[in-house]
């Protein structure tokens, strides 16, 4: 520790003896070491990275084309050719499972960031300025009625099945969910002293929404998001289980546990390979999710 | 009290066997209602309820009511209740509307005989009044029958053999049909829809199951009797089984069919057309539909259907097995130029999913351009009937399925229909072939009849009006306790019964 | 009180009638129409125009907006486009089994969870806790229509305790009501159990901080005793909070197990009307979720009361 | 101060106790800690925030938080019997009926959703076989004793319904019901108001006496400590400083510690004379404030937080407000800065009036406010160089140029520039209000507000604090607004002195007037209520002022 020089001490400089020994977090760096800290946090990153490199790197990866349909060769088990076996299309389950990761990973992902963002948007619209809050709820609640499984169907019904469609009917209902999390923390955080004292330096609307109100909701958020995340996963599954998902060409970890139902008790591989990918994304996510949670909250770190 | 519980291919919503040609709809109505005329196991017209007597000039003909016909509520069958009936169907079936469109008059002569003037000879009337399927002409009382056809009936009161029983009817979930007492059966054999409909149990319930995973563990632990159609890919858990029984009903079997938009490019050029039919082959099809190499589907060449009177071989390889390198050449001949083809595919309907992926690939393997576009059935049906650019929500392809006795018929089987504006979806515009339907109405000759009919066979795959993708048979199980009926056009209830 | 819960009634005035608008304009934007579904392939233009007039959907659309409002207003559902049965009687005949497997499943849910989530929460960061967490998170990945296959197959085919399928009204007698409906709600409980867990755990912890815990202690309270007469009352609100949440995605949730159970419920009857665009039960259906979603928010706000004496309304 | 009659039994004895982290840290938590409690008497425990003071008596209870604290060495002998040793049912039994506690804050030692009488009953319900009318009357007895008023209606009553003060009875019964041999008070009264602290202070006394129940009374309160202890055990950083009777430790100290902390603690004599040439930088006139929501049916909950209020603060003045919690202190701050939005009367800064102004930032840039409590008044994810420029570079400073002034501000309050990457809790408790200052002043305000802004701090670092005020106020001239509830803290920096009540000012003048010669019977009691008036503690003797 430097000696701090003072033109003019006008009180005793203070010793900081414990300055050193408390670790410091809120830091790209501190996260990371404390997300590997501990083994379940390290698996879990290894078992995300593999996976985002395993719907990066599909077509590297031996897979063959998953769209290419042979429905001479269906339903046959592991072979040299198709290691994980072929589904009832004929189509190489090992590929499939390979491409789902990009079609899965996206739902989960695209939900969590159109739900998160638009979220955000009306939560602190609605926390900070009291107007908004009288018609937003309003808007907000009756999203909120309508069934969620429902909305997508008749989205979906609509405008056809898409990615992108069945992305935005799962994601629309999730938003007032994210946007009356974002309010409550933001009504909570809006008389905390620190924002009254950021009021007292003259700080603007914006950039106190930016400084002061966004990071507090980032905790919650991540454990929030990691939940979006899986169930949006198990959404997909369900709209393509109720014949409203994702076209069946198109490989996902849902529609391909959806598809596999049939053979539930016959080759029950089938919904056991892209379940296992789902259950250690949504495993690992969420265990990453709350170690990022520890760090980000205040309230762990004082209690050091 | 014997009671079977059956769970049929779709739920039954809706009680109007004449508004809908639904399936479930006709088969409900054979439980309820009975029919004037009825084909027997080789398609042989027969009397059911009532005998006919032809003019010697062919242009009258006189039905007589047998004895001891009775409606659920008591009151006896009249040879009015038969005339309102025949007026309300013949404006809404296809083969009832050539009848009604030949008839001069329908008049009631006295409580149980009617007559049919006609203004030239004509056997279209048997046909008509004995047409197992699509929508059958089934008899109502006079005051159900004068509803017009653009109000649902709700009355369930028949003369069938079964008796609906309305207070445990939830639409959709159940229907509870109970042995009508009242039913005096014919004296003949029963065969096919005809000859004596015997009720050998007391009552028989209907149950919709969405989910066929549950219908089949149902079955085996005896929860239900009786699976009208259960998933092929399901079979494996039964077969073997000495307490369940399959069995195939020959009758009850589909087609496949693939369809082109006439209206819009590229399938306004007939030989664009021929390369899609050379890119289309059966058996995968087959395969994905029934299990590959499965003993439940048949390539089947023929537009009319293999098993009928009117089988063809014409352009059987081309139709049958896909020449992927044939097609290229067309598409090379012709400049297509990769616009992709717009190609509907249903996906909550369980024999519908599998076409689109299969017709898609095939049509990539032969190098055109595919988007194929998944939605429910419900968007196909209303998509299909737009004319529009493709841009503008039109279409280029869809494919569907029907039962084989809706297709053996030229004039009831709507895919064949070319007239154009007033054709089914796609609207192939091919004068000779309405030509040869009007003909076919009105010969009465077999083998000249024969004859139109493989002229007709011939012009729809010449002209690409419907590509035949192959015939494949549902399979009924049954627990072992269950004495399967007939083999007929629908599955029915009647001479089926069941051990304790 | 009295005022606020007819604030709270009135309020629900204007969400309900956004729902309604919703979900109108979104059922006529999408494709298909009843009339097209019901009259079959064979239709000719003609017989359609007739269906399609009969069921009032040549109207202009605001119109047909305008009528069923005031239908509804009148407290008219109309009949359903498909089965020509009156909406309210179609769903009368639905509710039972939606809400009784809703209700169980919602029972088994909480009686499982909870002491779940405060076992985990008492040896928080020890086996048992990552255990029943780690058993928490698979509980929202599986989907679960293989939840509800594999309990059919280990219970009712293997075992043979329970049927498949269907399902019986409590008028049947409790036996047959009962015996049907613990599959399908013990299978449609997995993901609520999972997240109610969750939440009970993270509160309690979080309860189990606070000063008066100290002070229960202090009095000599067992560490049973200081979780269950003071930590759960004090995590009660979020817990409440949650279990509302729940019930609302129950209402989704239940059309698939409705499907895989086959019990002739809501779901069930909403998905096929969806399906076959029968627009006045989808319509009449969806308000009645949202209403009944709307009643829950009440009710959790009236509960948080009774279990916070803080909070006064 | 109470004389022993017979031969004082010993009740509580600590042995070398030590207390160590789990798993053991570099040093012990406490260590080498020894001290008696005999029947009757009263141990007082003082030292800084810190010292280990809860953690010996938490060790006492038997409560050391499970798997991150544990006795590691000595003994804890509770009449004889080593409660270090004893099985966890016995620990449990020996909870309330042996040994007592109560607990720091009153708001929040009670659960909140149950009704207290129930509460105080579970202590019966668990330790004796009695029927529920046998305890209900003896929860009453005890309710009276504390004495609460309307004893029925405080039993049926949830916490929150009660004042802090009721709270802290119901608290204390609860501790004393079983009549416990050993009562440990873990800062019992700070949290309290010095009226309410006086009252609880003799009710523990009046108990005592009645039970010769043994006491540890834990503070860092000398006013109280002077007040109530037999004998007095300093600790400091885990370490028992010294031991000794009260007298001997005010008067006498032997530890530089003990003698630092001792005169620490701020004297009720008024130090700092009036000001009265230099111009007006506030002048509040008429200022009224209500809360409460309009709307029908509401009309029955308007506070009037504050009514009618005037009073002026000249440059380089310190005026003082002061006043029991509640009586609008923090709402005319806040209406002076315009946090809250004052309904009548003028505010007028440098004779501009800001009472409805529209433009708030000028108003904010001469006008600082300084919160009570310093560590949730800096955002915790921020570092400290980001909270300093904020203001700044709000008002378009360059990002290095506001650097450097925060920098330059940091040192003037007496810390490193150093430690501008460092985050709030990485600070302490008196540092953190350091920053805090150091980030009103970088503003360059004319006016200072400082609400409560040394409550939360131990005496020394208060001393500290108050020290850095008054070296600020004469380098810069500013004017300060200083508000708290603690006459001494006034006494010490104050030039003048506004008194409130209920929302009113019912006595200003210069701060020797108003703590010297109080003439308001509000301001009577407040001085009269604080405690040890006759100690002053920076000289060690008794003072003569009053
Ligand atoms: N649960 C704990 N885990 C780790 N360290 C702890 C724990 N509780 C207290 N400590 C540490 O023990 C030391 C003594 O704390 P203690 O609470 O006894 O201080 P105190 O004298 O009561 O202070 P205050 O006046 O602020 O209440 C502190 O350094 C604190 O950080
Ligand atoms: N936002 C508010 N809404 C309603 N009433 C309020 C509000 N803020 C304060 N009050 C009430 O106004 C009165 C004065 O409160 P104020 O905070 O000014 O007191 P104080 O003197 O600062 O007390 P303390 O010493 O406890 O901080 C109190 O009765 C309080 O309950
Ligand atoms: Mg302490
Ligand atoms: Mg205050």
């Amino acid at each position: 520790m430097t000696t701090p020089t003072l033109t003019e001490p006008s009180v005793p400089a203070q010793d900081l003896p414990e300055m050193t020994t408390v670790p410091e977090t809120g830091t790209v760096k501190a996260t990371l070491r404390a997300v590997f800290s501990t083994w379940a946090a390290r698996i879990s990153l290894i078992v995300v990275v593999l996976i985002v490199a395993m719907a990066l790197l599909a077509p590297w990866l031996g897979t063959q084309d998953p769209v290419q349909i042979a429905p001479g060769e269906r339903l046959q088990g592991s072979s040299l050719a198709h290691f994980l076996g072929t589904d009832s299309y004929g189509r190489d389950v090992y590929s499939r499972v390979a491409y789902g990761a990009r079609i899965s990973l996206a739902v989960g992902a695209g939900t969590v960031v159109i739900s998160v963002l638009l979220g955000i948007f009306f939560g602190v619209l609605t926390g900070y300025f009291r107007w908004a809050d009288l018609i937003v709820m309003r808007f907000m609640d009756g999203l909120m009625a309508i069934p969620g499984i429902l909305l997508a169907i008749a989205l979906v019904a609509i405008s056809g099945a898409t990615l992108t469609t069945v992305l935005i009917a799962i994601a629309v209902p999730e938003i007032p969910r994210v946007a009356r999390m974002v309010r409550a923390v933001i009504l909570g955080v809006r008389t905390e002293p620190y924002v009254e004292a950021a009021t007292c330096l003259g700080t603007g609307i914006w950039a106190m929404v930016w400084r002061h109100l966004l990071p507090s909701t980032l905790a919650p958020l991540l454990v929030q998001g990691t939940y979006i995340f899986a169930s949006a996963i198990m959404t997909e599954s369900i709209l393509s289980f109720l014949g409203a998902g994702i076209p069946p060409e198109t490989p996902s970890w849902g529609n391909m546990m959806a598809e596999g139902r049939v053979y539930f008790l016959l080759k029950p591989e089938l919904i056991l390979y892209p379940g296992v990918m789902v259950s250690l994304t949504v495993l690992s996510v969420n265990m990453l999710g709350d170690v990022l949670r520890d760090q980000l909250d205040p309230r762990m770190a004082k209690r050091l | 009290e014997t009671t079977v519980t059956a769970v049929m291919h779709a739920p039954l919503r809706a009680l109007d066997p004449a508004i809908s040609s639904a399936y479930i709809l006709r088969n409900y109505a054979y439980m309820v209602y009975d029919t004037l005329l009825a084909l027997d196991a080789d398609g042989n017209i027969k009397p059911q309820m009532a005998d006919w007597a032809v003019s010697d000039d062919g242009l009258t003909y006189t039905f007589t009511l047998r004895d001891g016909l009775m409606w659920h509520d008591g009151t006896p069958v009249t040879a009015e209740d038969c005339v309102a009936s025949i007026a309300r169907w013949d404006q809404v079936d296809k083969t009832g509307q050539v009848m009604a469109s030949l008839m001069n008059d329908m008049s009631v002569v006295d409580d149980k005989t009617f007559t049919m003037t006609f203004s030239e000879p004509t056997a279209v009337v048997l046909t008509a009044l004995s047409k197992p399927s699509g929508i059958a002409p089934f008899m109502m009382p006079k005051a159900v029958a004068s509803t017009p056809v653009s109000e649902p009936i709700t009355s369930s009161i028949g003369s069938g053999p079964f008796k609906f029983v309305a207070d445990a009817y939830q639409p959709g979930v159940s229907a509870t049909f109970e042995k009508f007492d009242g039913y005096i059966p014919r004296d003949e054999p029963s065969s096919g829809l005809a000859g004596a409909k015997e009720v050998l149990v007391d009552e028989v319930v209907w149950t919709t199951m969405p989910d066929p995973m549950t219908a089949a563990s149902a079955l085996m632990t005896g929860e239900i009797d009786f699976i009208e159609q259960l998933p092929h890919d399901l079979l494996p858990l039964v077969e073997g089984n000495p307490d369940f029984q399959l069995k195939i009903f020959a009758k009850q079997g589909s087609q496949n069919l693939a369809r082109m938009n006439h209206t819009l490019p590229p399938f306004d050029n007939p030989e664009m057309r021929k390369a899609v039919m050379l890119a289309l082959g059966q058996q995968p099809m087959l395969d994905a539909q029934v299990g590959a190499g499965s003993e439940y589907g048949n390539t089947c060449p023929a537009v009319l259907g293999c098993g009928s009177a009117y089988a063809s071989d014409y352009l059987a390889d081309e139709i049958v097995n896909p020449h992927p390198e044939a097609a290229k050449k067309i598409l090379a001949e012709q400049g297509y130029d990769g616009t992709p083809i717009l190609l509907m595919h249903a996906t909550d309907l369980a024999n519908l999913t599998p076409q689109g992926p299969v017709i898609a690939q095939q049509l990539r393997d032969a190098g055109f351009t595919v988007d194929m576009v998944s939605m429910d059935w419900a968007s196909v049906v209303a998509r299909r009937g737009s004319k529009a650019t493709i841009s503008d929500g039109g279409w280029n392809m869809f494919s569907t399925t029907n039962v084989l006795p809706d297709v053996d018929d030229p004039i009831g089987f709507i895919g064949v229909a070319a007239g154009g504006d007033t054709a089914w979806f796609g609207w192939p515009d091919v004068p000779e072939i309405e030509q040869a339907r009007t003909d076919f109405a009105s010969v009465a000759d077999p083998d000249e009849a024969k004859a139109i009919a493989l002229k007709i066979d011939k012009l729809v795959k010449d002209n690409g009006v419907m590509i035949p993708m192959g015939e494949f048979s549902s399979v009924t199980v049954a627990s072992s306790a269950i004495t399967l009926g007939v083999d007929a056009e629908a599955p029915v209830f009647w001479n089926l019964s069941k051990s304790e | 009180m009295g005022v606020f819960i007819l604030k709270r009634l009135l309020s629900a005035v204007p969400v309900l009638f956004m729902v309604a608008v919703i979900v109108f304009l979104v059922l006529r934007l999408s494709p298909g129409d009843p009339a097209v579904m019901i009259a079959g392939p064979n239709a000719t233009p003609d017989q359609l125009a007739a269906l399609r007039d009969a069921m009032g959907l040549n109207e202009p659309l605001l119109t047909q907006l305008f009528v069923w409002l005031g239908q509804i207003l009148s407290g008219d559902f109309g009949v359903s486009l498909v089965s020509g049965q009156p909406v309210t009687h179609l769903i009368m005949d639905r509710f039972g089994p939606t809400l009784s497997l809703s209700i169980v499943t919602l029972i088994i849910a909480v009686v499982v969870a909870i002491p779940l989530g405060v076992v985990a929460a008492w040896q928080q960061g020890k086996l048992l806790d990552r255990l029943v967490m780690a058993g928490s998170v698979l509980g929202f990945s599986v989907p679960v229509f293989i939840i509800g296959y594999t309990m059919i197959l280990i219970f009712a085919r293997i075992l043979g305790w329970f049927p498949v399928q269907g399902y019986k009204p409590l008028s049947d007698g409790f036996g047959e009501f009962a015996i049907r409906l613990v599959l399908p709600a013990v299978s449609l409980s997995f993901p609520y159990i999972a997240l109610i867990a969750r939440i009970v755990r993270t509160n309690v912890i979080e309860v189990m901080n606070e000063d008066y815990i100290r002070t229960a202690r202090a009095k000599g309270l067992t560490e049973r005793g200081v979780l269950m007469g003071h930590a759960l009352g004090n995590a009660a609100v979020p817990i409440i909070t949650i279990i509302g949440v729940s019930i609302a995605m129950l209402i989704g949730g239940v059309v698939v197990t409705e499907s895989v159970f086959n019990i002739p419920g809501l779901g069930r009857l909403v998905l096929e009307a969806v399906l076959a665009r029968d627009y006045t039960v989808i319509q009449s259906v969806i308000l009645l979720f949202s209403t009944i979603y709307v009643f829950i928010n009440l009710v959790v706000d009236l509960l948080y009361s009774l279990f916070d004496p803080r909070i006064r309304y | 101060m109470t004389d022993i009659a017979s031969a004082p039994k010993v009740v509580l004895s600590v042995e070398e106790l030590r207390v160590d982290l789990v798993p053991a840290g570099e040093k012990p938590i406490v260590r080498n800690i020894n001290f008696q409690v005999m029947e009757g008497e009263t141990v007082c425990i003082v030292g800084e925030s810190g010292s280990g003071k809860s953690v010996t008596s938490m060790a006492v209870m038997g409560l050391l938080p499970k798997g991150s604290l544990a006795v590691t060495g000595g003994r804890i002998l509770l009449d004889g019997e080593d409660i270090t040793r004893v099985s966890a049912t016995r620990m449990r039994e020996l909870r309330a009926a042996g040994v007592a506690m109560v607990f720091q804050e009153p708001m929040t030692a009670l659960n909140p959703v149950q009704r207290v009488g129930e509460q105080i009953d579970e202590v019966l319900r668990l330790h004796r076989k009695w029927s529920s009318a046998e305890r209900k009357k003896s929860v009453l007895d005890m309710l009276e004793r504390v004495h609460l008023p309307d004893v029925q209606r405080i039993y049926r009553s949830y916490p929150h319904q009660l004042s802090g003060g009721q709270r802290q009875r119901i608290v204390i019964a609860m501790a004393l019901i079983l009549r416990p041999r050993l009562l440990l008070a873990d800062e019992p009264t700070t949290a309290l108001d010095v009226t309410t602290q006086k009252q609880i202070l003799r009710l523990i006394r009046e108990l005592q006496d009645e039970e010769r129940t043994a006491v540890v009374f834990v503070t860092h309160d000398f006013g109280v400590v002077s007040e109530i202890a037999d004998r007095i055990v300093v600790m400091n950083r885990g370490e028992l400083v010294e031991t000794g009777s009260c007298d001997k430790i005010l008067s006498d100290p032997a530890d530089d510690y003990t003698r630092m902390l001792v005169s620490s603690v701020p004297s009720l004599i008024p130090r700092c004379g009036p000001i009265e040439k230099t111009p007006k930088v506030l002048d509040v006139v008429g200022l009224s404030k209500t809360y409460g929501k309009k709307g029908f049916g509401k009309s029955g909950n308007l506070v009037h937080a504050a009514n009618g209020v005037n009073f002026t603060v000249r440059k380089g003045e310190i005026t003082g407000i002061i006043g029991e919690s509640g009586s609008g202190k923090s709402t005319v701050a806040r209406c002076v800065i315009r946090l809250t939005d004052p309904s009548e009367g003028a505010v007028l800064v440098n004779g501009n009036d800001i009472a409805s102004t529209n433009n708030l930032k000028a108003v904010r840039k001469k006008v600082q406010y300084i919160f009570q409590d310093p560590y949730r008044s800096l955002n915790p994810r921020r570092t400290i160089a980001q909270s300093l420029m904020e203001g700044l570079v709000n008002y378009g400073m360059a990002d290095a140029e506001a650097y450097a002034k925060a920098a330059e501000t940091l040192e003037l309050v007496g810390l490193p520039a150093g430690v501008m990457g460092r985050y709030p809790h990485q600070f302490s408790g008196g540092q953190r209000q350091r920053i805090a200052i150091a980030r009103a002043l970088v503003m360059k305000p004319d006016l200072l507000i400082a609400d409560e802004a040394v409550s939360a701090l131990d005496v020394s670092v208060q001393a500290q604090v108050l020290d850095l005020f008054e070296t600020i106020r004469k380098r810069t001239g500013i004017a300060v607004l200083f508000i708290t509830h603690d006459l001494r803290v006034a006494a010490q920096i104050c030039n003048s002195i506004v008194v409130m009540q209920r929302g009113q000012v019912v006595e200003a003048g210069t701060a020797a007037d108003v703590l010297s010669a109080p003439q308001h019977p509000y301001t009577q009691t407040l001085i009269a209520a604080a405690p040890a008036p006759g100690w002053d503690f920076q000289n060690f003797r008794p003072s003569r002022a009053v």
